[in-house]
């Protein structure tokens, strides 16, 4: 049975679970031949399952949601990430120390989807994002606006953009972080979702079972031998950019964000990402508290 | 299914009212000549919305051009600044300090047959390096803010222009520089009575191709960083929430100002080589 | 024959000439020991057939082309520094007006580099439209004018300047018999009247032995003069001198002449 | 060969100018680097410290030449690191995409000087879809052949060929336009059919435009193709190559793609030159 | 008169001929009622001073231009009908080579178009290069020869498939005396072993005389005929012939002819 899957970001260890299922043929072993398709910034993964490019989609809750309310039934089928790695990271020369410091700064943020959590926090802490209390900057995909220092802040994920950070020199005592999850902003980050129609067909939903245990099965081989992991999404990386040191330190930050899931939604995980979506200010991001947007149904069937 | 059998018999309608219409005496008038044109693009809209709805297609892969109108109509606002931070920021600056660098830039090289042959061939190099590549370097350099747009813009006008002037320096004929020589006519008499108006054609053909260029270039290095506001932020951002009817307007913006654009040019061309061939039609 | 004319030095003065374009197909002897020399004063014509280096030796006098050997002087100066000096006039084969100017704007051009005054200019393109006949097409553009027209503006822009040398390259090769005869006329009187020294270049014999105190029979590949005739014919000429048995005479001289030279060629 | 002392002469004032730039652009980095740690660098120590630094804003010369060549003949081209691999990658769809450009621009030309309302209506329209942003719709593009279906190399080709047809288009107008009335009335004199018009006269003398638009459409389909590139996941390629060089902040990286993009689109054009050069000069009409 | 010649019906008859182009400026009365019949064999010149309409009324026989009044027959077809009969060989007033084709490829062309066979066009470009004296530059291209050559390159083309009717635009105007007058003969040759009918503009007085069994003299603005002369000179004609009573007596009239449609315009 062929599945494909759509990742929502380049090869890297972030996405080690699948490549893990595939390298040591946990796919194979529930008879599902699983083709990975890499994304990167002009893949919106809504889009590709939108256009029948993809089985299953590895995405935000935020965005995913978003979608669900234009009208793209998606539905969260399992959740192997359960803490979010996002958070803001400063250079301590810009004089900000806490949250309150914000105002009068730029930010870097990542849009195309991944902004939500942002606005939704600059709400809470009620800076206004045109201008008048923070300047907003759309980051590109590197870590340059911080290092040019066009930006206080810059956007980054505890395994990845971070070490970059370091990498290019600055000490981790000349930076301040700001963890999501340690302000209480958090949101769901890589989930797994599927059309909602095709869903209601129980082959189709059946193949997702076989999925979703093989690609758990994936994550916790990765969690406990995290070197190896990351060696296996090195082989996988096509563009031969990735490097070792990095994906292993990667591997390592991402152990700890899947670490306390068994791949079922948490479903107070759940309520608090909507939550938050919905306060998001003048312009939330969803209006009204979605429908039959996730389900346990197919945890269910993988993890007994 | 009944509407792609209607838009398919429109479109067999229009493009027979089109042969008919140019070839009456209509076209000889300014509006049949735009009439054709037009009824061309009201053939693709209605062949677009016809097939859209008709083979269902979802409105996050492909909107109907209703519904872009639809959003083209509610956020004006937020279009008309997208429009003002990246054409006329961006993509306008550019465009002038990059014209204007490459035309002074053929005069200066153009006593120099050395600089010429040398600069020439290095110049075409540079302009092959592709944007995708240059704009994460100059939005590095010059900040998230229009400069590096129209840092982007002037690296993407420059080359076009500076080729075609330098071309257009050499264009004009043997006999009407020889006219010159016996006159006994300075270097810059012979340059501003002579050479330059000869070279006009072709300064507007690199001027011609630079605007559509401009635009590219300012709206595409707006995805390697931006403030929040802009044509290509809007883009991304957009597609990240599936707003794809919002795209589409944006896109509907830059296309209706890069052919306004470039129609300007081509108008001010008319103006000033009215006396060339090409034109006299 | 009329040394009167030469009232002093030369005008022009070619001792041995040669002139060797390098070409991709090897070198092209296009003047080959071309010895030549004009009084003040005279009116110069070079017949010969196409190809045989009268619009080459034009050039020469007006430094556009440079000998590759031989010595040229032009008022005892260089041909460059003659140019420098504004010396000529110079009508090519084609009238080559500039088309982003309207005929009067033509005319004003070489007005303009040589910095007449506003009000001179205008004076003197009214006058030489009238001389050519084309008073009123002042503000047409070149391709509104026929091929006539057009040649006869470019001759206007020519006198214009009042350049002591006038040479002319074929000039009235587009024109009818009719316009042509006017315009021989009005050529004649205007050197009559001015004592300018004129080149003439054309491939009608009658032309040639109409207007000239002197004509150059060419020969092609490598050009070379074969022939000088110095014209008895007097200064004042109405057309139907071209009857008389002294003209025939001469043109028979001149048709010999240029059969000579076609022997190798045709 | 007078062009090559030229050439040099100003690759030489570049290479200058950029080194001068490397230190002046690197330079806020090493004094960062230095109030971090709490020294003073002179300038001796300057120069060598913003000339060889791994995230450089501007890396000097000799690290891209050095990337280059390590990246291109230092490894098998099979490799995922070998930019040979990467531009192989690209020049594929570049070809496959001109080849569609270029048939489609010529066909659509012909369609323009044979028909009124092709003409009268086509034209406009062409110059409008080339002031679409094709960076924001390629991906569009790319989920809509996926839901039909197509994918691989045609969509990147695809891409490609947008951008290549353009100038095909107005080139060949302009050529096939550009036989004079007189010419045309010989053929009528013989009772020429339209076809035999187009391939006596139209197309031989088209030749000369239809060479030079073709050199601007092969480097605009390279642009194509690595645009192409970014939205099918940017597995391969050197618009892969860019983008994760970007990514991953390596400067260098993303620097010799570049130029290895810049010099296969010479090499491109170059061969459509020589290509000119023998036709033109079978078809007499170079001299 | 040599009313001989007319063996049968007119091959070209035009009655009350208008033609009136409509341009930007308003419209341009380019020839106004025009009769005119030419007999089979008949070799008629036409006159007049640029821009009187010769060119546009060979392009009406040719069925390039459409006459906007009277009526117009070639072989009593109209003239379309006569053009996809195949019936002109046309020359024109610049060479117009094709410069991707060599000389021979350049002749070729017509006789590809109108299907004759390979040996056949072989054979035939062969002999026109030799009429015309251009035999060994087949290989060559239009741009390594002389403007003359060209010329003689063209009148070949339009040659070598035998039409019944040749018209001939100015065909010599770019060379000189000495070729022209040996190109004369050969048309005149050329003519009296075909019996082709020939229509031949030029600006030349003695050659429309020499050439012509009819002389047709138009006059411009709204160009028209003013005077059609039937030429009573014999079919043979040696060059001398030019130096007859006869000769200068019809050039006397040719000549009046053109002066009186010249005054109202230069
Ligand atoms: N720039 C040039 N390069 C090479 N050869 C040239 C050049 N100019 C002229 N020639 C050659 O020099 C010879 C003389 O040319 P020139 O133009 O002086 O002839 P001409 O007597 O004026 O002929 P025509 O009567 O046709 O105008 C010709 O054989 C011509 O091909
Ligand atoms: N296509 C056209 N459109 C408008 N006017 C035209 C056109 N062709 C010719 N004319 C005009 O018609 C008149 C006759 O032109 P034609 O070419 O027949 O003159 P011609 O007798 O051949 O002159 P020449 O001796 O200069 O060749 C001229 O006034 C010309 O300007
Ligand atoms: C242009 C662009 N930049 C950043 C992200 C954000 N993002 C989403 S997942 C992920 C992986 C983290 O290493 C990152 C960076 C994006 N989607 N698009
Ligand atoms: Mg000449
Ligand atoms: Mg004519």
């Amino acid at each position: 049975e062929d599945v494909t899957l759509q990742l929502k970001w380049v090869t890297q260890a972030q996405f080690a679970g699948y490549y893990v299922a595939q390298a040591k043929g946990f796919y194979e072993e529930e008879g599902l031949n699983v083709t990975i398709l890499p994304g990167g910034p002009d893949v919106a993964p809504t889009q590709v399952i939108a256009g029948g490019g993809a089985d299953v989609v590895v995405d935000w809750m935020p965005s995913a949601l978003a979608a669900r309310e234009k009208g793209l039934a998606l539905v969260n089928i399992a959740q192997p990430f359960k803490s979010s790695g996002m958070m803001l990271t400063c250079l301590k020369e810009s004089g900000v120390t806490s949250p309150a410091d914000f105002k009068g700064k730029t930010l870097g943020v990542w849009f195309g989807g991944n902004e939500y959590p942002f606005l939704n926090w600059m709400n809470k802490l009620g800076l206004k994002t045109d201008g008048t209390d923070v300047t907003v900057l759309k980051q590109g995909f590197n870590v340059d606006p911080l290092l040019q220092k066009q930006a206080a802040c810059i956007s980054t994920m505890t395994y990845n953009e971070y070490w970059q950070v370091i990498d290019a020199g600055v000490k981790p005592e000349d930076l301040i972080t700001f963890k999501y999850e340690d302000e209480g902003v958090a949101t769901l980050e890589d989930g797994l979702y599927v059309m909602e129609d095709k869903l209601a067909d129980p082959a189709f939903a059946e193949k997702m079972v076989k999925f979703v245990r093989a690609s758990m099965k994936g994550w916790k081989y990765a969690e406990a031998n995290s070197d190896e992991a990351a060696m296996i999404v090195l082989e996988n990386d096509e563009t031969g950019a990735q490097t070792e040191t990095h994906q292993k330190r990667m591997m390592g930050e991402i152990a700890k964000l899947t670490a306390g899931s068994n791949g079922a939604l948490d479903e107070a995980d759940y309520k608090r990402t909507v939550a938050a979506l919905m306060s998001g200010g003048s312009d939330p991001v969803i209006t009204k508290e979605p429908e039959g947007a996730w389900t346990h149904a197919i945890t269910d069937a993988a993890l007994n | 299914m009944i509407w792609v059998i209607l838009s398919l018999a429109f479109w067999a309608g229009a493009w027979a009212a089109n042969v008919r219409l140019s070839h009456s005496a209509m076209v000889q008038s300014r509006a049949g000549r735009l009439a054709v044109p037009a009824l061309f693009g009201v053939t693709i809209l209605v062949v677009w919305e016809g097939m859209v709805r008709g083979l269902g297609v979802p409105g996050v892969i492909l909107p109907p051009p209703s519904a872009i109108a639809a959003r083209f109509g509610a956020e004006l606002p937020t279009l008309w600044a997208d429009f003002r931070q990246t054409f006329v920021k961006g993509a306008l600056s550019g465009y002038a300090i990059g014209c204007g660098a490459a035309f002074l830039t053929a005069i200066a090289i153009d006593r120099s047959p050395f600089l010429q042959r040398g600069l020439l061939p290095v110049g075409n190099f540079v302009a092959a390096l592709p944007i995708v590549g240059i704009a994460p370097i100059l939005v590095m350099w010059f900040g998230f803010d229009w400069q590096s747009k129209a840092a982007v813009v002037v690296v993407m006008v420059f080359f076009p222009v500076l080729v075609n002037t330098v071309a257009g320096l050499a264009a004009s004929e043997r006999m009407q520089r020889d006219l010159m020589a016996t006159w006994g006519a300075s270097y810059w008499q012979s340059l501003l009575k002579l050479r330059l108006p000869a070279a006009m054609p072709f300064v507007f053909n690199g001027l011609k191709i630079a605007t559509t260029l401009a635009l590219i270039g300012a709206i595409v290095a707006e995805f390697f960083g931006s403030p929040i506001v802009g044509m290509g932020f809007r883009i991304t951002a957009e597609v990240g929430r599936l707003g794809l009817d919002m795209v589409w307007a944006e896109i509907a913006v830059a296309a209706l100002a890069g052919s306004a654009f470039y129609g300007l040019v081509a108008l001010i061309e008319r103006r000033v080589t009215f006396w060339h061939p090409s034109q006299r039609v | 024959m009329k040394d009167t004319l030469n009232k002093d030095a030369p005008v022009i003065e070619a001792k041995g000439l040669n002139l060797v374009f390098q070409t991709a197909d090897g070198p092209v002897h296009a003047l080959k020991d071309v010895n030549l020399t004009v009084g003040k004063g005279e009116f110069v014509s070079f017949i010969g057939p196409s190809g045989c280096g009268k619009t080459t030796f034009l050039r020469c006098v007006a430094a556009l082309e440079h000998p590759t050997g031989g010595s040229l002087t032009v008022n005892g100066m260089t041909p460059d520094q003659a140019r420098q000096a504004r010396a000529y006039g110079y009508v090519f084969q084609a009238a080559g007006l500039y088309p982003w100017r309207t005929i009067a704007g033509n005319i004003r051009l070489p007005l303009e580099i040589m910095g007449f005054s506003r009000a001179e200019q205008e004076e003197r393109i009214e006058r030489v439209l009238e001389l050519v006949e084309l008073g009123g097409f002042g503000k047409k553009f070149p391709w509104q004018l026929s091929g006539g027209m057009q040649q006869r503006a470019s001759i206007a822009r020519a006198l214009a300047f009042d350049a002591d040398i006038l040479l002319m390259d074929e000039p009235f090769g587009a024109l009818d018999e009719i316009v042509r005869d006017r315009l021989n006329e009005e050529v004649l009187k205007l050197w009559a009247r001015t004592e300018k020294t004129i080149g003439f270049v054309t491939h009608s014999i009658p032309e040639a032995v109409y207007l000239s105190t002197k004509i150059v029979v060419m020969s092609p590949r490598p050009g070379r003069i074969t022939d000088i005739i110095d014209s008895p014919l007097p200064k004042e000429r109405p057309l139907d001198i071209r009857d008389s048995r002294e003209f025939i005479e001469i043109a028979h001289r001149v048709r010999e002449g240029l059969r000579a030279g076609h022997g190798d060629e045709v | 060969m007078n062009r090559v002392l030229p050439v040099l002469t100003v690759i030489g004032v570049i290479v200058a100018v950029w080194y001068a730039a490397t230190v002046w652009m690197n330079r806020t980095w090493v004094y960062d680097q230095a109030a971090r740690d709490g020294v003073e660098v002179s300038f001796a120590q300057l120069v060598p410290a913003t000339l060889n630094q791994e995230r450089p804003v501007l890396p000097a010369p000799h690290q891209v030449v050095t990337e280059l060549v390590k990246s291109t003949f230092g490894m098998k081209v099979t490799s995922k690191k070998s930019l040979v691999y990467h531009g192989w990658v690209t020049l594929s769809a570049t070809l496959l995409g001109f080849a569609i450009g270029t048939g489609a621009g010529v066909l659509l030309a012909v369609g323009i000087i044979h028909n009124r309302a092709m003409d009268l209506s086509v034209m406009p329209w062409a110059i409008a879809s080339q002031t679409i942003p094709i960076l924001a719709i390629a991906p569009m593009i790319i989920v809509v052949l996926n839901s039909i279906g197509v994918q691989g190399l045609l969509p990147k080709a695809i891409i490609s060929a947008y951008l290549s047809f353009f100038p095909v288009v107005v080139g060949m107008v302009k050529g096939l336009r550009s036989p004079d009335a007189m010419q045309l009335d010989l053929l009528r004199t013989y009772n020429a059919t339209g076809s035999e018009t187009f391939a006596k006269l139209r197309l031989p003398s088209s030749m000369p435009y239809l060479f030079t638009s073709l050199k601007v459409g092969i480097a605009a389909s390279l642009v194509g193709a690595i645009v192409g590139e970014l939205p099918t996941g940017a597995v391969a390629g050197l618009g892969a190559r860019l983008l994760s060089g970007s990514y991953y902040g390596q400067t260098v990286q993303i620097w010799a793609a570049l130029f290895a993009a810049a010099l296969v689109a010479a090499a491109l054009v170059a061969l459509v030159g020589v290509i000119e050069g023998r036709v033109l000069r079978r078809m007499g009409m170079a001299r």
